[in-house]
């Protein structure tokens, strides 16, 4: 691409009645027949409809006759019709991108209806800035992108293997690392799962089962990301397993790395042996090994607290789980649990609440103001409703904690260039509209990775981030807008590589390439232009909105008084 | 006669460009003045178009850019802000600021965008023309804002915008924030300087002047007429051309 | 505990690096440590210097270079001293080497960082009349040349880091704690200027137009903020009228310091003249209560401001200073010296400040366990200013107390004579030498030239299109190799230029980057170690003198690079490998002198081994000082001396010869031949030895005015001493008088003898303390006690002691009239009055011996000044030798001053003789002068040109009279070759032929 | 509007003469390092070659290089006083007080030879000079008197 095209511009413009949508209002063809007045224009006409079969092909036929290189169509609003007219002029040869969209409709007669003057010096004011930017349009290229059709999942838990068993079997080449020596990840410490008491090690089993049982899904366990680079669709990536360096092209990127437990280290007495953690109450029950009546549960233990302001959400269903298996095995078993709030969303979360007092749970709720004291046979906690302390003796305290995020998870998020929030946990691209997306294309996020999640959620999850990375492995090349930011070869000089554009790129589309220079990487570049307008030298230019383009569409407005 | 306002409009095309058509599609009334300019996103907009815009006369700008939190993409509207804050300040060394607003508008606000929209061309009728309409500008203010132009295009500012985020609300090269009060302070005196300094250079444009004579012009001390000048003799932007009687005076080089 | 040959010295001023060249090139290993970020102290802030007016840059800078290179020296900057333990000869010192953010290893110092940095910081080099980035660099020719990140101001943006093509910048880079281990430690911490405090009566801070004489310095220097224009703050108009007010914050019992700073009548009088200089419309005028001028031609230069330059001196101590609020310009309301109150309006005030001690002092007392005076300077013993109170920790410069530039360096060269003298037996037990390949043999082998190019980051490549240059390189006649690099300079690209020597068999390389007085050195070390002689090396300079200049015209540019590099190519083709002359060193010493300075230098010497011939021309030992009883302060200059003369006479590596006069000397640095005649019979006595050190002293001026001799009553200062010392006449006596000044400043000896003021007021004092009845009046022209001195000024006039002032035209008379003695003398403010005395005194000054000076000049080859004083080799920097090689200098020969300065003296002649002494043979430089003799024609030109008398005519066998060079006395300036009528003589490295090829072969 | 700013204006399109300049390695040639340092512009007309002293200079060099085509030599040393070698520059200015009388007989323009001096703290200055110099050649015009055919 050249600074400027070789050309004069030479530019038909066409006004749209759109029926009476416009024409109604104002005098289209006075409108047509001074756009032919304004620079660069050497044809113009109006049509009833532009969008028309009629109307597209009047363009095609001025294009050929009048030698057009630049068409203005003055109508609807782009958002919905540029593409067909962008389509109907690379039919006959220009490059798509030399056209421009002028809206007199949606933001002109449709909402000045009774001002048709205003509104005919509105829209002879936006034909004008129109043709002043159209004669300063460049052709662009698409950026076309070869897909790897092959998926990386980080992280061999029950997201990660549900992702990767959805991938494999819709037929794509498949990687799965775990840094631990097995998969499962949480999984493995599980005893029974909520709300359907299905055995864990079940549904570990049979997890794994499906995965050595499948083709073209290759396992990596004591296995790490130690580089990446590239972009979407094209990630090459190294893998460190226990030391040995593994070299792949994928094409997409799913973290699943899931969470880790928080151990009250110096917490109400913790000690391992008989103040222990729910995750150790679950290994005693999977060992059958717990001999005690008296067991008192204390929820929310460093969480929701100043350290970790959220919820883990999973620690009131596990510990009523827990609490229904012992009074179920152990009718004569005491069970006490003390809670802040107990979070049991959903018809089948309360239900287990309901038969958890069925059962004799004893439920006392304590606050964060009044602390608990744990002494070595009893637990003093203040009730508020009686408003006084309550002496709860144990022979065996659990402690129900967070989850907290991984420790590696910076080392991580810094390796993906993606983001992490407040916690620690990775953060997606939107937390509505894209709660599986990192704003990065081509790297997707599910399960606890993102915030704590139960076995259910995570498995839905693994799904969902398979099916968004499916859209893009489908494709053998997806096109990238070409309407991106780039270093234009006679602006280098300009850039002394301060950086700033970089860091202000929510893509990480922009790097220091190994000659130390600015390099934009199209296929990463979403067009937002933030770069351009930050860089510190104005280097960067956003092509179809350039500072050239703009800047006319300025000056033409403000130029000679229309009023 | 009550004067009719010409205001530029910026719209994002994600949110407040759909917003616009969809006062169209509902056939929301609103006054014609503002004609608008499609952008991809309100962090686009370069400070320097806002300048310009104000240059050519015309009597408002308006940015529009989708709610924050809603930015198409992720964070540009978060930039928008920085940007924006900062012409405002240097418009505040004109008087000018209230000539041009940022807001947010979805793509499902079309009342609101009529709303907005009739509000800022009701406020700029409120307050008059542009004091820089083509009939009759005022060239003294001309001035000034080439210099403000001149100024928000320096690398010092533009660079310490393109930072404010970083530094502010995330952490800097140090792992620290740096609290907003101390980025104000800092971006403030750079405004200040680069501004004076702008002033200075178009002045010495025009012809060769004496420290005296730029400080009678921009109306501020000598004594920093000087200091800036030795600043801008070092990035060698001015030099010192003769000795007239006891006054030395500075050319542009 | 063991002595260790390695010594930690404080401060990387002036002083500092003087002390530490000195000890580097006598083989101790050094830690030169500076608290800012680079050396050079004061006087690289300074413009110029008095009295020579040399531009202080262009001495200074060589100096720091070579500071920053040495091998021996090592460098840390941004230092603080946390913990000193140990003893003299074994110190254990704890540093903290503050972080600087950037790799000090990989900075380049290009300086884009500081170009692109968005946040600005007051300049504190240019005395905050300037603002720099965060991101900066102390002034452009720092050494070391590193910038550094200013975290007081730093947002921490990052915006260096990502600029930084060299990627110096690191901003997790942390504080670092050594340990050093030391054998002796100085101390050079140099001074704080004083800074008048908040709503002081000058106005300073509050009126613009008021600035302090070292920012005027700032303002003056050509490479300051103003350009060296002279321009007033509040409006930058050229200040017509400029008013030097004297003694701020000096000699100032209320808001200052009761001292005299000693430099400020100095530096202002300097001022004064380059603003002149500067600004021709400038009338400077200069508010002072005395003139001190104490110093070495420094009376002349006060002359020389007054007749050449116009410059007023008004007598008056000025009060307060106000402002016209309109204009801005200062109103000066004065007394002068005939009592008259007058108002004058000034556009520009400077405020001479005086020298405070260091911020720091108490804190590096406390660290150092060194004892600080009343004011906070350190403390130091009586008869040797450089010792302090704690054995093996010396000091030097300023922080002793106030001084100039050439008693600092000498100073500095004092406490490394003392350090010699301490760890002598340590030296050379810390240095390493590189152990370097054979040489390649390369002579009349057909040139192979390497050229390597520098892109300096973008530095050069932003501007000068690399690799056309590269390839045209390629394309020049001899060059086998055109290669381009993005930092030539950097550690690895050594390794490839060693390669690239060996791959392509090169024998000349080029490099194309930077300037070769910052980088030439690492480049020929680098070929060195490939094994090519250093000197087949050539440099162009495509970036401080091409890129840089040039950035607007990139074609231009890059014409200009290929110019350069063809020129270097050229001229590399012509180069020849040199040799480095090497010559023996006989380890002895001649002293000539048997005075303090001496007898000094020679006990110093022998101390470390040296055997040491010193040699007096009467009969006894003592010079001078004999005269002596006291000083000023208190010392018993007798009890020293003879304790001196003991231990000198008692020293078996001394050799005194009384009664001695040389006959003839003869050879140079390193080997020289001396034979003299010595005692009452005679007796010829011939020795070899390396150096010399001129200690002949000088003369007390024998009175013929005041009709001295005419009356027994009228006597010198001296004979006054002794008789207050060994009579008990004073209690006869009831009124003295005494005159000052008697044989000096005046036409005949137009020079301060320095001393006489302090000698008046001690002999006074103790006059006073004898017999209190007794009336003193002492009639001066300026009462010049300097330093500390001036603590004695004022106790001398509490004592009662009557001054009086009169004018150099009006000098008293003295009438002797039957039993009375009659003075009448003019005073300006009270007019004529008469007094009548029983004993008049006259401080008669101090003359140096002209004749005998002047033989021993032409003997030794070394020049006298006006005044018959040795004339030293430079005067601000090397104050203690000759330009002529392996000759040094101490004491009254020098020119008249203190016993303690002369004892400073010769222990620095001491210090610089051991740079010599410690090696077994000493190495000349390679780029020399050489003659071809057939083609002279002995005209004798060159010997006239040559500074440092390394020519001389030889009558040869077959050309008859010829020049002859003496390559280890040269310094290759080329003088001689310039000037050559038969183009004999060329100089070695920079020949004809190579300046020819130079300038022919260009392109069009 | 002053001569420099015209000068840098014009300068493009004007011609540049090719001046060699013989610069003392201890005050000039450190005081065009400073002015590269300090950023300071300078017409691109000298092409430098570095002797460690102005006295180094022997008048041959100067007449060669006006016989080899070059437009104009600067010579430049330090201050007098300042010279690194005590007294180099002196012995050079007597030097060339001579040789200017010299050129002049011969024929040759003595405005193409320069002297100056300029110190290490000069950057300013030396670049000030070499403006007014390079001025001063385009006015004598080119030297083609001599001018070898190549």
């Amino acid at each position: 691409m050249s600074k400027k095209s070789d050309e004069n511009p030479r530019i038909g413009v066409f006004i749209c009645h759109c029926g009476s949508n416009i024409g109604g209002l104002i005098d289209c063809k006075k409108l047509a027949e001074y756009s032919g007045t304004l620079p660069e224009v050497v044809y113009s006409e109006d049509n009833v409809y532009t969008c028309s079969e009629t109307g597209l092909n009047a363009i095609k036929k001025a294009i050929k006759d009048y030698n057009l290189n630049r068409v203005v169509v003055a109508s609807c609003t782009p958002r919905t019709h540029e593409p067909l007219f962008r389509e109907c002029i690379a039919e006959v040869g220009l490059n798509e991108y030399l056209f421009n969209f002028v809206n007199i409709r949606d933001q002109c007669t449709w909402v000045h209806m009774k001002d048709a003057e205003g509104a005919y010096k509105k829209a002879r004011d936006l034909v004008k800035m129109g043709a002043a930017r159209a004669a300063k349009l460049e052709p662009l290229d698409k950026v076309s992108v070869q897909i790897q059709p092959v998926a990386l999942i980080i992280g061999g838990g029950v997201a990660g293997m549900s992702a990767a068993l959805n991938l494999n079997n819709q037929g794509y080449e498949t990687h799965l690392i775990e840094k631990e020596d097995q998969l499962g990840g949480r999984l493995t410490s599980l005893h029974t799962l909520f709300p359907s008491n299905i055995d864990a090690s079940e549904l570990l089993a049979n997890f794994v089962n499906k995965i050595q049982l499948a083709k073209n899904l290759t396992i990596y366990i004591s296995a790490k990301l130690r580089k990446i680079d590239g972009f979407v669709g094209n990630y090459s990536v190294e893998i460190d397993k226990a030391g040995e360096i593994i070299k792949l092209m994928v094409g997409i990127i799913i973290v699943a790395v899931g969470a880790s437990l928080f151990i009250p280290k110096h917490m109400l007495g913790y000690d391992g042996k008989k103040r222990i953690t729910q995750q150790e109450l679950e290994v005693i029950l999977k060992n059958n090994d717990l001999n005690t009546n008296n067991i008192v549960m204390i929820q929310c233990v460093g969480a929701r607290n100043e350290e970790r302001s959220y919820c883990s959400s999973v620690c009131c269903m596990t510990a009523l789980k827990n609490a229904i298996f012992i009074s179920n095995k152990n009718p004569g078993a005491h069970i006490t649990i003390l809670f802040r709030d107990l979070y049991t969303p959903g018809t089948k979360y309360e239900a287990m609440y309901r038969k958890a007092r069925e059962l004799g749970i004893l439920f006392i709720r304590y606050t964060e103001k009044k602390e608990l004291k744990v002494e070595e046979n009893e637990v003093r906690v203040f009730n508020e409703y009686l408003g006084e302390e309550i002496i709860v003796p144990y022979d065996l305290l659990v402690l129900s904690t967070p989850l907290i995020a991984n420790e590696d998870n910076k080392a991580l998020a810094r390796l993906l260039k993606v983001p992490l929030e407040s916690n620690d946990f990775f953060l997606e691209a939107h937390v509505k509209l894209r709660p599986n997306d990192f704003a990065t294309d081509g790297i997707f996020i599910g399960g606890a990775a993102k915030w704590p999640v139960d076995i259910t959620e995570a498995i839905t999850q693994g799904y969902a981030a398979a099916s968004r990375a499916s859209t893009i492995l489908s494709h053998d090349v997806i096109e990238v807008e070409g309407t991106t930011s780039y270093l234009p070869e006679w602006n280098k000089n300009l850039c002394s590589g301060c950086e700033v554009c970089i860091k202000v790129c929510p893509y990480k589309a922009i790097i220091k390439n190994e000659h130390d220079e600015i390099e934009i990487i199209q296929a990463l570049c979403k067009g937002c232009g933030v770069c351009g307008a930050t860089c510190s030298k104005q280097a960067i230019e956003i092509k179809h909105f350039t500072n050239e383009q703009i800047l006319s569409e300025i000056y033409a407005c403000g130029g000679r008084d229309v009023y | 006669m009550s004067f009719e306002p010409r205001i530029l409009g910026f719209l994002c095309n994600w949110c407040s460009y759909a917003g616009a058509d969809l006062a169209g599609v509902s056939r929301i009334q609103y006054p014609p003045n503002m004609r608008v300019i499609r952008v991809m996103c309100s962090g686009r907009v370069d400070p320097q178009f806002i300048f310009e815009a104000l240059q050519q006369g015309l009597d408002g700008v308006y940015v529009m850019g989708c709610h924050i939190g809603d930015c198409h993409y992720l964070e540009g509207n978060h930039e928008a802000i920085k940007k924006f804050n900062m012409v405002i300040k240097f418009l505040s060394i004109v008087n000018l600021e209230n000539r041009v607003r940022l807001d947010w508008v979805s793509a499902s606000e079309g009342v609101r965008f009529s709303e907005l929209v009739s509000e800022f061309i009701q406020d700029i009728k409120n307050i008059g023309p542009s004091p820089l309409r083509r009939d009759c500008p005022d060239k003294r203010l001309m001035e000034k804002l080439k210099a403000i132009e001149r100024a928000a295009a320096s690398d010092r500012i533009r660079a310490l915008v393109g930072r404010e985020r970083k530094i502010t609300e995330q952490e800097n090269v140090y792992g620290e924030k740096v609290s907003q009060e101390i980025y104000d302070e800092l971006l403030n005196t750079a405004i200040h300087d680069e501004y004076i300094r702008s002033r200075i250079l178009i002045l010495l444009e025009k012809e060769p002047k004496s420290v005296k004579d730029i400080a009678a012009e921009i109306e501020i001390d000598p004594n920093k007429v000087l200091e800036n000048i030795l600043v801008l003799k070092g990035r060698a932007q001015v030099d010192m051309s003769e000795i007239v009687d006891i006054t030395p005076i500075y050319v542009r080089t | 505990m063991k002595k260790v040959g390695s010594v930690l010295v404080v401060g990387a001023g002036i002083g500092g690096s003087q002390a530490s060249l000195d000890l580097g090139d006598a083989g101790y290993k050094v830690y030169l440590v500076e608290s800012t970020t680079s050396i050079g102290g004061v006087m690289a802030q300074l413009d110029k210097t008095f009295p020579t007016n040399d531009c202080a840059m262009c001495i200074v800078s060589p100096k720091l270079v070579e500071t920053g290179r040495h091998q021996n020296v090592d460098l840390f900057i941004n230092v603080e001293i946390l913990d000193v333990k140990g003893e003299a000869g074994n110190f254990t010192v704890k540093i903290l080497k503050k972080t600087l953010h950037v790799n000090v290893d990989k900075c380049t110092g290009c300086g884009i960082c500081g170009r692109e940095c968005p946040v600005e910081a007051i300049d504190i080099f240019n005395e905050g009349l300037a603002r720099h980035s965060a991101t900066s660099v102390k002034y452009p020719q720092a050494v070391p040349l590193v910038y550094a990140i200013n975290r007081d101001y730093c947002i921490g943006c990052g915006i260096c880091l990502g600029v930084c093509k060299a990627k110096a910048v690191e901003y997790g880079m942390e504080d670092e704690i050594m340990e050093i281990n030391v054998g002796a430690i100085i101390l050079a911490p140099g001074f704080d200027e004083y800074i008048p405090p908040e709503g002081n009566k000058y106005g300073y801070g509050k009126f613009k137009n008021v600035v302090t004489s070292i920012e005027f310095e700032r303002i003056l220097s050509a490479s300051g903020p103003y350009s060296g224009k002279i321009l007033r703050p509040s409006d930058g108009d050229v200040p017509e009228k400029v008013a030097f007010l004297q003694c701020i914050g000096s000699r100032d019992y209320r808001d200052g310091q009761p001292y005299c700073s000693s430099v400020c009548c100095m530096y202002t009088t300097k001022e004064a003249i380059i603003a002149k200089e500067h600004m021709n419309l400038l009338n400077p005028t200069i508010f002072s209560m005395d003139i001190r001028a104490y110093g070495k031609d420094f009376d002349k230069y006060i002359h020389r401001a007054q007749e050449e330059y116009g410059v007023r001196y008004i007598r008056s101590r000025i009060s307060h200073l106000e402002e016209d609020p309109k204009t801005q310009d200062l109103i000066v309301t004065y007394e002068d010296e005939t009592g008259i109150i007058a108002k004058e309006m000034y556009n520009l005030a400077v405020l001479s400040v005086g020298l405070n001690p260091p911020n720091d002092a108490v804190y590096l007392s406390e660290k150092f366990g060194v004892d600080l005076n009343e004011f906070n300077f350190v403390r130091t013993d009586i008869f040797n200013p450089v010792q302090t109170s704690r054995a093996g920790i010396f000091a030097c410069g300023a922080f002793t107390s106030p001084k100039d530039i050439p008693e600092t360096v000498t100073q500095a060269s004092a406490a490394a004579g003392c350090v010699n003298q301490l760890l002598h037996d340590q030296r050379g037990t810390l240095i390493t030498e590189k152990s370097l390949p054979p040489e390649i043999f390369v002579a009349g082998q057909p040139p192979r030239i390497g050229a390597f190019i520098c892109h300096c980051g973008i530095n050069i490549g932003g501007y000068v299109d690399v690799p056309e240059v590269t390839r045209y390189a390629g394309t020049l006649p001899n060059v086998v190799l055109a290669d381009r690099n993005l930092y030539t300079c950097s550690a690895d690209t050594q390794t490839i230029i060693k390669e690239k020597i060996k791959e392509y068999n090169l024998n000349r390389v080029i490099v194309a980057s930077c300037t070769p007085r910052t980088h030439e050195p690492l480049f020929q070390e680098t070929i060195r170690e490939a094994g090519l002689n250093r000197y087949l090396f050539q440099m162009a300079n495509i970036r401080d003198q091409c890129s840089w200049v040039h950035m607007h015209e990139p074609e231009e540019a890059t014409r200009k690079a290929k110019d350069l590099i063809r020129m270097a190519v050229n001229s590399a083709r012509e180069i020849q490998p040199l040799e480095r002359i090497r010559l023996s060193v006989t380890p002895k010493v001649l002293v000539i002198g048997g005075g303090i300075s001496g007898m000094v230098a020679a006990r110093n010497l022998a101390f470390q081994e040296f055997e040491t011939y010193l040699i007096e021309k009467g009969s006894v030992l003592g010079g001078h000082a004999r005269n002596i009883y006291t000083t000023l302060e208190g010392g018993n200059v007798q009890e020293y001396l003879s304790n001196l003369i003991n231990e000198i006479n008692s020293n078996k590596l001394i050799h005194v010869y009384t009664q001695a006069k040389i006959e003839n000397i003869e050879g140079y640095i390193g080997n020289f031949k001396t034979s003299i005649i010595h005692g009452e019979k005679k007796e010829k006595v011939k020795f070899k030895h390396g150096v010399v050190i001129v200690a002949t002293g000088a003369d007390e001026y024998e009175p013929t005015e005041f009709l001295y001799g005419k009356d027994d009553r009228i006597i010198k200062q001296s004979e006054f001493e002794k008789l207050i010392n060994t009579t008990d006449d004073i209690r006869k006596k009831k009124s003295v008088v005494m005159i000052q000044c008697v044989g000096s400043r005046n036409t005949e000896h137009p020079y301060c003898s320095r001393m006489c003021c302090a000698e008046a007021i001690k002999n006074a004092i103790k006059t006073k303390e004898l017999n209190p009845e007794t009336e003193v009046i002492i009639l001066y022209r300026d009462i010049r006690t300097y330093g500390f001195k001036e603590l004695y000024y004022r106790k001398a006039r509490e004592a009662g002691i009557f001054f009086i002032r009169f004018d150099e035209t009006k000098p008293p008379e003295v009438r002797v009239e039957k039993d009375n003695l009659k003075i009448i003398v003019e005073n300006p403010k009270i007019g004529k009055i008469s007094i009548d005395s029983d004993m008049i005194v006259l401080s008669v000054g101090i003359v140096a011996n002209g004749v005998e000076n002047e033989e021993m000049g032409k003997m030794l080859k070394v020049p006298l000044n006006e005044d018959n004083f040795y004339l030293e080799a430079h005067v601000k920097l090397r104050p203690v030798e000759f330009a002529t090689e392996g000759i040094f200098l101490a004491g009254l020969s020098h020119c008249p001053k203190s016993i303690e300065d002369s004892i400073s003296q010769a222990n620095a002649a001491v210090s610089r003789a051991c740079t010599i002494l410690s090696k077994d043979e000493i190495e000349a430089e390679g780029k020399v002068a050489c003659i071809d003799i057939t083609r002279c024609s002995g005209c004798g030109m060159c010997v006239e040109n040559c500074a440092y008398n390394a020519i001389e005519l030889i009558l040869d066998r077959r050309f008859g009279l010829v020049a002859s060079i003496n390559q280890v006395l040269c310094k290759g300036c080329g003088a001689c070759s310039g000037n050559c009528r038969c183009s004999a003589i060329d100089i070695l490295g920079f020949t004809g032929e190579q300046i020819y090829e130079m300038i022919t072969g260009r392109v069009e | 509007m002053n001569e420099a700013a015209i000068e840098n204006k014009g300068e493009i399109k004007q011609w540049n003469p090719k001046i060699i300049a013989f610069l003392c390695n201890w005050c000039s040639y450190a005081g065009a390092d400073l002015a590269g340092v300090s950023r300071i512009q300078y017409p691109p007309t000298i092409r430098v070659v570095r002797v460690p002293c102005s006295g180094r200079i022997n008048p041959f060099f100067i007449i060669k290089s006006l016989m080899d085509g070059w437009d104009g030599v600067v010579v430049s040393g330090c201050h007098p006083g300042d010279c690194h070698y005590i007294s180099g520059n002196l012995v050079a200015r007597r030097r060339f007080a001579i040789l200017k009388d010299l050129l002049d007989f011969f024929g040759i323009e003595p405005e193409r030879v320069q002297f100056m001096w300029a110190s290490a703290a000069e950057g300013e200055r030396f670049a000030v000079l070499i403006k007014k110099i390079t001025k001063l050649m385009r006015k004598v015009g080119p030297n083609d008197r001599f001018k070898k055919k190549w």
